[in-house]
């Protein structure tokens, strides 16, 4: 390990280990570590200050190739890990990697609840729609109908959405991106910005067991139909500026439009607000088809974090006490036995 | 006293059970030790009764042992079997290992009190009814065909039936209160009685008082006006007839400051005491089960001393986000009960996989399944010994008592941060909930042994998993500069850590860890003989709870003189280095166990000794009698 | 138990066992108990093809008092118990009993995943906001600032909001209702009607740990205020129709209109539309005060079931087979050693 | 032949290896048993180039034992350490109950292949290198400071290395495929080769290319070109010195039907056929994991058996999924390895206290935590036996072979239903991933045991927790009138399973619990001496996986004249009535097991026997010669 070379900052190299990396040649996990060494010198946190928390699976692999701390620990468990990390030492800056079956499978509760309670950190969600590291069988996020070892007349359940369940969980951050995407960074950057539970979810691509499910919209000649990348205060446009998306007033659902030279706001066109929630729900939710892919910051609205709130009652819990064990043992309904009092 | 002047045939109970005193008849009599039970509805109070009486009894210099039996209902329908709350507690002169075989005294708030408890209550003995609620309805809850008061069914015993709700209804009507409100006040003249009845000092209950109602000095008036009335009302019963007062000595005790202590309060202290003395921060991660709860619940009050308490979603969060705090450097502490333990099973692998201290307490509970929460058992040794996938040794210490309770939680920080190992520390549903006189200790004898995180990179460069002497790994708080590196629950290669699957390097690493854990042995005492000789005929080899029926029956059978001894094991794993000899030196060896046989296994498998079971799985401790029986018998086998 | 009495439909006191129920005295479980004895005679079901199946917690006591066949299993796993019992027998009416701690705490990810299943079957959420059995700890559901046994100081985890993470899981029915409520029964039989998994979350008061945390809606002079009962076609009224629903346009978010002489069309009251799923988001997740509390069927759009997929796909595969294993075992690449072969 | 022509030092090995044939050198040597390596990186097909020879061997009339070799990652970086895949054959024409210990022959496709593979290969083996491949990069990758088919570093070895890539892009060049996928027939190739080096038959793999590829003629001409090529590099290549052909006679074998069986394939036939003997349908909840996966994998393509297969969302919803579809009336069976094993621990005591039907498969792996995925281990035993909370028994079965694991599933399912009880069925990766030639074996000679639901009320009233002669309670589906009743995990009442507290009542059912499952042992064939004779000087006991290397060991060593037997114990738990009695007969005792001790614990336990254990934990099936030095060992001890 190179961990005794002085960390020069600003360069990724100072984030990649010595470590031989483990996944399939062509793998979308390679492009998402390069994102996240690319990314990490420009948050201004340091590698020792920094820690990756994975489950189990080939996403989870993840922290053995990250120049920081790391802890790779039990399938699904993640989050519930990291949330001892966080409150025993606040000041580390907690990344949580893993899977859709990691995260949403076995480890779905633990997710939840870090969600809920808001603990400060990222979680970046892999969804490649299959369980990778155990050759293939379908995931939560699997579509209907996916054949895999484990199902080879077809997945019958219905798929969970990540970013709906976070929401439903009470994300107050919630993002997508893809593992080849060069908005990525972006992403990654306004997780890291936001204070609280930052939920990410990564489209990526496993090119051995799932190869290209997502290639509808993440392929260059997808991308104007596919993709709708969205940007605080800015109005809801795809297909270069011709497309976008805008309310039913009768249906009070979403729809899409389209835009006539420009004239957004003709079309109705909504302009994002990372701090709809309303407008999150649908977003997440918009059919892929007969709607682009929402991508980006879907939203972004902080609330106070588990980890502060700990923090502060705990101090204040404290105010004026002494760590006194000896007093508080002898405090209450005692007695004493005088030196009078009978020998033993 | 006058219960004997009633009944012959309870007069040679008596005598075993209280010592009589030659001076004169109107005078308190003299006993060594008595067994007083509360038993009520639910809503009665008979906790807090029992709670104070205990109190009285501890200023009055006893040794006592309690036992308090909820209901498994929160709060059942009044007056029901199943609703009956009861609290046990036996005081006296002599050094109090249990907290009883069977009551001298039964305090009965309702027929269902009395259908449920009568008979543990040994013949000759006492009941003290509440007239007021033996009606028609609660008789028939309580299954009664006829009132058991005047059918004559209890003449085996001695009987005080009087209406005590009218009794506290009349003491505390100046006070104008409701009937419910006024009727919440019986438990205070019941304990008044009592207090008469074993010539106790009222005032300490009275300010108790006071202090608990300081916000309402109206219901303080009232429950200390009943206790006053109860307290009178002895006083002149006694003129006519049957009720007695009698008195027991102060039991020998060495001076000092001393307070009562359940087992839940002496683990959450000892937690407390072994970080300090770590010189860490504690991190509690929990979620509510019962017996279990009670810990969590006290340290959570306990934020000034460095601890934060977690209560997380489950039992598998909770044991990974200690496991989470221990890995950035405090010490992680989980707690449940055999169901929630059974889910840590996996995390504590992962534990024992990445070396990093962490304390998991088990308040054992009737099983299997969720079995029978509130009942006392020893089963899951099984589970904390033997209980995990792969080979994955891991240190057990077990609690006999709540006091010991309290040593043992700091040997279990101990050990958990001198070899970077998961602990479990074994108590159960019995200790958890019962109180014994604790003489205060002085921590400053404790030996401190504080904990050295690594912060600069060694000698020959850094290798998370290079060793100490003890097999011991170096602990690296994440936010370290120079020391970056990863861990995880798959296979280590030796000394780095990294990854690795060779054949050659899981051996090694599987000896390293048994290795380690085996070589805790070299930290801890020679097992000692409590009681009793080495090469006796027989040993009785107990651990946990069973400590106070163990010991009161080997004391007995000693006197008898049987050539008996006993010993009681703290260390279930690794077991003390002299075990083996020790027991190979006696002739017979019995372990008796609240379950179905867990620890005989191991004794039999480390030392083929022929340790013969002796088992009892009902969710009650052994009696003291049954203990004595199970050493005749083992002896004349 | 009087199952031998012979079973004459209609009466609530057929589905009553003779167990002696073992809540607190004024426990919120007794109505609800008499509110499903009332319903189950209306529904068609007959108590041997009925099976009541929780986990455990005061409320999962609630097997034990139907005369039906019942399961009383382990904490938090009643939905993945439910889910085997239905596959395996398809004819059966199951119920799920669960509490706020049981369901969404230990229990969440069965919960989320029979949900996203689709699992038919009904989903009974006793929310009392506290660990009731085991006395009084706070739960997911508790309010920040809860005191209770392990939170001394008050809670500081922002609480789940049961429906939101409901829908979040892919639920097709969410609806509420609270114990003494006289419509409790007509949620029921709408749960009971929607074929799929139907959530109901049931506001419940713990008299001894959580007394009256309900009361700001569930009580008679708090009514008009607090309940806003939603009717499918209906629009959103409540305060005796002088108050509903609208849609701020511009927020893009829900607000309290005042409805002047019943005119609510003018004020712009929503409609109700069991099947709009955005607004059923908003719902879920309006704030209680500035807002009424949603009651009653907030949303109700099936979709195809998980057990029927799988019996379906099941006689698809097994289409024309037989289930002959001696052929079986012969099919693929074997060989035969010859009588004339080497002998043993 | 000609390896022997050229290296001493390898004809004595060789003699051990290869019985020689008197009849002249030119026709093919004759043999008794050969060991060979396939080993290349995950892409190279290696599993599937196994997967046909072995069915050669088959086909060949030898008998054979298999080990496939994988790597931890799915498909690791091209040319790397950790990327090699390998499968191992022992095929001979004596009964074979291992893979072998050390290859005769070792085909490498790569450096890394080389490099992680050579060591095992006997002095005097045979290395086949594809020279092709041996570039600076992949030499690089396999971390060769230089190349080891120059640099003479293999001089202990036969090297017959040429440039196969090349061959094969030359054989299929009329095909006009891309580089890489012609590249893909390299494995065919090599086959064919393989197939002439013993004298093979090409025809059925012909058919099983054309079959494969019935889709892609193109592929499948090329394939078999491939194929062909290689077979026909073989005799040209004879006349030109190292490459010898040699044939390996027929084994003896019972007439009849044969397949090869592996062993995740025999366990999921035997649960069919066992639940067809009940007359059940079959629900089967599982999560995937290493290596268990595979019997979620064959069950899902079974529906036409009544089978409903179900990947839960997790472990614990697997299992309690399977104990609800039991409490519905359709056998549960559930699987996993042991970090899910533990996260079932609750669970199975859900089943055990309402003693349902249940069978819970472990095919073990490395652990403890997720340690060694792909590789075995026996270390779940413990888990097995004693891994719950409370006094919990179950039953516990393993598998010995890939063939013996259809007959022990049955036996699961056979005890689950006739005692409704949980059953556990411990089998391990090696077992799992192996194959051997079964006979196919005729159904109609297995004994059917049907259940009967209890559908009608009985005599004096129902009652769900009456019992039968065995113990057993009745199995009640929901859906019949009459019948209604609730169950749970609380402690039940004796015969109305109503909740019940009560101390005696705990007693008796933790009794029966117990009595029950102990019962089982009336119903299992006592325990067989598989090899040399009861109360000689030394029993070798083994159970599951290590049955090969034991079973060989202890034939030789009776050859050798020593006075040793071979016991292997099924039934884990309750164990054989007559093996305590047994086992006393012997001088010594001695456990081989791949963990530290675990059998050997029950053993000591139960009998008070002084078991030695002898202990491997590092991934890896004992091999034959260690086995026989612990039986030397333990003789001269
Ligand atoms: C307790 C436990 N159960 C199951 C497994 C097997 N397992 C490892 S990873 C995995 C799923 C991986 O899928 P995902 O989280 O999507 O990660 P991916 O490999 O697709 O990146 C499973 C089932 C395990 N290691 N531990
Ligand atoms: C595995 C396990 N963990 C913990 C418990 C203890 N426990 C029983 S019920 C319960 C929570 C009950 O809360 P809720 O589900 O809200 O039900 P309520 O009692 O409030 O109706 C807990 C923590 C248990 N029985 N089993
Ligand atoms: S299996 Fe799929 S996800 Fe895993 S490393 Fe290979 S390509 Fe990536
Ligand atoms: S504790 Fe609360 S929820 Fe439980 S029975 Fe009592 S009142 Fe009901
Ligand atoms: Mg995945
Ligand atoms: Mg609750």
């Amino acid at each position: 390990m190179n961990d005794m070379t002085p960390i020069t900052k600003g360069s990724p190299k100072d984030w990649e280990t010595d470590q031989e990396v483990r996944w399939c040649p062509g793998c979308g996990d390679y492009a998402i570590l390069k994102a996240v060494q690319r990314t990490m010198p420009e948050l201004g946190s340091t590698p020792e200050n920094t820690v990756f928390i994975s489950g189990i699976g080939c996403s989870s692999r993840f922290p053995y190739y990250m120049e920081t701390y790391g802890f790779h620990t039990i399938h699904g468990r993640a989050p519930a890990v990291a949330t001892g990390v966080k409150l025993a030492n606040p000041d580390l800056d907690v990344w949580i990697i893993t899977g859709d079956g990691d995260a949403l499978s076995i480890g779905g509760n633990h997710t939840m609840h870090l969600l809920r309670r808001n603990l400060d950190c990222q979680i970046m969600l892999f969804n490649n729609e299959i369980y990778g590291l155990t050759k293939g069988q379908y995931s939560p996020t699997s579509r209907v109908g996916t054949t895999s070892p484990s199902t080879p007349y077809g997945s019958v359940d219905r798929p969970a959405t990540p970013c709906a369940f976070a929401l439903g969980a009470g994300a107050r951050f919630v993002a997508r991106g893809f593992d080849v995407s060069k908005n990525l960074t972006d992403v990654l950057k306004a997780a890291h910005a936001h204070k609280g539970a930052s939920f990410i979810e990564i489209f990526q691509n496993c090119i051995v067991y799932n190869k290209d499910v997502f290639q509808d919209f993440t392929e260059k000649k997808n991308a104007d139909d596919g993709q709708l990348w969205l940007e605080n205060g800015e109005p809801m446009l795809f297909h270069k500026g011709t497309k976008g998306i805008a309310l039913d007033v009768e249906a009070l659902t979403l729809k899409v439009v389209d835009v006539v030279d420009g004239n957004w706001q003709a079309a109705g066109v909504i302009v994002h607000d990372v701090k709809n929630r309303s407008v999150a729900h649908m977003l997440v939710e918009m059919p892929f088809g007969a709607f682009p892919m929402a991508l980006g910051v879907l939203y972004d609205d902080p609330r106070p974090t588990f980890n502060d709130a700990v923090v502060a009652q705990n101090a204040a819990a404290s105010e004026g006490k002494t760590a006194d064990l000896g007093k508080l043992l002898a405090k209450g309904q005692t007695w004493t036995v005088a030196e009078g009092g009978p020998e033993l | 006293m006058a219960i004997k002047l009633q009944n012959k045939h309870g007069l040679e109970q008596m005598a075993t059970a209280f010592k009589q005193d030659p001076t004169g008849d109107r005078a308190p009599e003299h006993s060594e030790a008595v067994v007083v039970r509360f038993a009520g509805d639910s809503g009665d109070g008979m906790q807090l009764t029992g709670g104070q009486f205990t109190l009285s009894s501890a200023l009055a210099g006893n040794d006592f042992a309690t036992f308090p039996d909820f209901p498994a209902e929160i709060r059942a329908p009044l007056g029901t079997l199943f609703g009956v709350s009861a609290f046990q507690i036996n005081f006296g002169s002599q050094a109090i290992d249990t907290a009883g075989d069977q009551p001298d005294v039964l305090v009965a708030m309702n027929p269902a009190a009395l259908k449920t408890n009568v008979d543990a209550l040994r013949e000759g003995g006492l009941i003290i009814a509440d007239t007021g609620e033996f009606n028609q309805r609660n008789l028939d809850k309580a299954k009664y065909a006829a009132n058991p008061i005047e059918d004559g069914s209890l003449a085996k015993w001695q009987v005080l039936a009087f209406d005590i709700s009218a009794l506290t209804l009349e003491a505390v009507k100046p006070f104008g209160m409701g009937n419910k409100d006024a009727l919440r006040c019986k438990n205070m003249w019941t304990l008044g009685l009592a207090l008469w009845m074993f010539d106790r000092d009222r005032q300490p209950i009275i300010d108790w008082l006071n202090a608990k109602f300081a916000k309402n000095q109206v219901l303080a008036d009232a429950n200390v006006a009943a206790l006053n009335a109860g307290h009178a009302y002895g006083e002149t019963a006694e003129l006519s007839g049957p009720l007695k007062q009698y008195h027991v000595d102060a039991a020998p005790a060495s001076p000092g400051l001393y307070r009562s202590v359940t087992g839940a309060e002496s683990i959450s202290f000892g937690l407390v005491a072994g970080a300090q003395l770590a010189g860490l921060k504690m991190f509690f991660g929990g979620y509510p089960i019962t017996p279990a709860s009670a810990i969590l619940h006290h340290l959570s009050r306990l934020k000034e001393y460095g601890i934060t308490t977690f209560q997380a979603e489950d039992e598998i969060a909770a044991i990974a986000s200690a496991i989470g705090a221990s890995y950035a450097g405090q010490l992680g502490v989980t707690s449940s009960s055999g169901p929630g333990i059974a889910l840590k099973g996996e995390a504590m692998g992962l534990a024992i996989m990445t070396e990093l201290p962490l304390i998991i307490v088990n308040s054992q509970r009737g099983g299997p399944s969720t079995g029978l929460p509130t009942k006392t058992e020893q089963s899951d040794l099984y589970q904390a010994v033997y209980g995990r996938n792969g080979d994955a040794p891991m240190p057990v210490i077990a609690a006999r008592s709540p006091v010991d309770a309290f040593d043992c939680a700091i040997e279990a920080v101990r050990i958990a941060t001198q070899y970077m190992t998961p602990v479990m520390l074994l108590t159960d549903g019995y200790i958890a909930n019962a109180a014994e006189p604790w003489k205060v200790p002085d921590l400053t004898t404790y030996k401190p042994f504080p904990v050295t995180f690594l912060e600069n990179v060694p000698e020959g460069g850094f290798k998370p998993y290079s060793r100490d002497a003890k097999l011991k790994r170096p602990w690296v708080k994440p936010g370290t500069p120079g020391l970056l590196h990863r861990i995880g629950g798959i296979e280590k290669e030796i000394d780095t850590g990294h990854i690795n699957y060779a054949p050659d390097n899981h051996q090694a690493m599987t000896d390293i860890r048994s290795a380690k854990v085996n070589g805790v042995a070299d930290s801890i005492p020679d097992q000692e003989i409590l009681l009793g000789n080495a090469g006796a005929k027989l040993a009785v080899v107990g651990w946990g709870s069973t400590y106070g029926p163990i010991h009161q029956a080997v004391r007995r059978s000693i006197a008898k003189g049987l050539d008996v001894a006993h010993i009681h094991i703290r260390h279930i794993w690794p077991m003390p280095k002299n075990l083996g000899e020790l027991l190979h030196g006696f002739d017979k060896v019995i372990v008796p166990e609240m379950n179905t046989g867990q620890l005989k296994t191991v004794l039999r498998d480390q030392y083929l000794v022929d340790a013969k079971p002796v088992n009892k799985v009902s969710g009650q401790p052994f009696t003291i009698s049954e203990m004595e029986a199970a050493i005749e018998n083992a002896l004349n086998a």
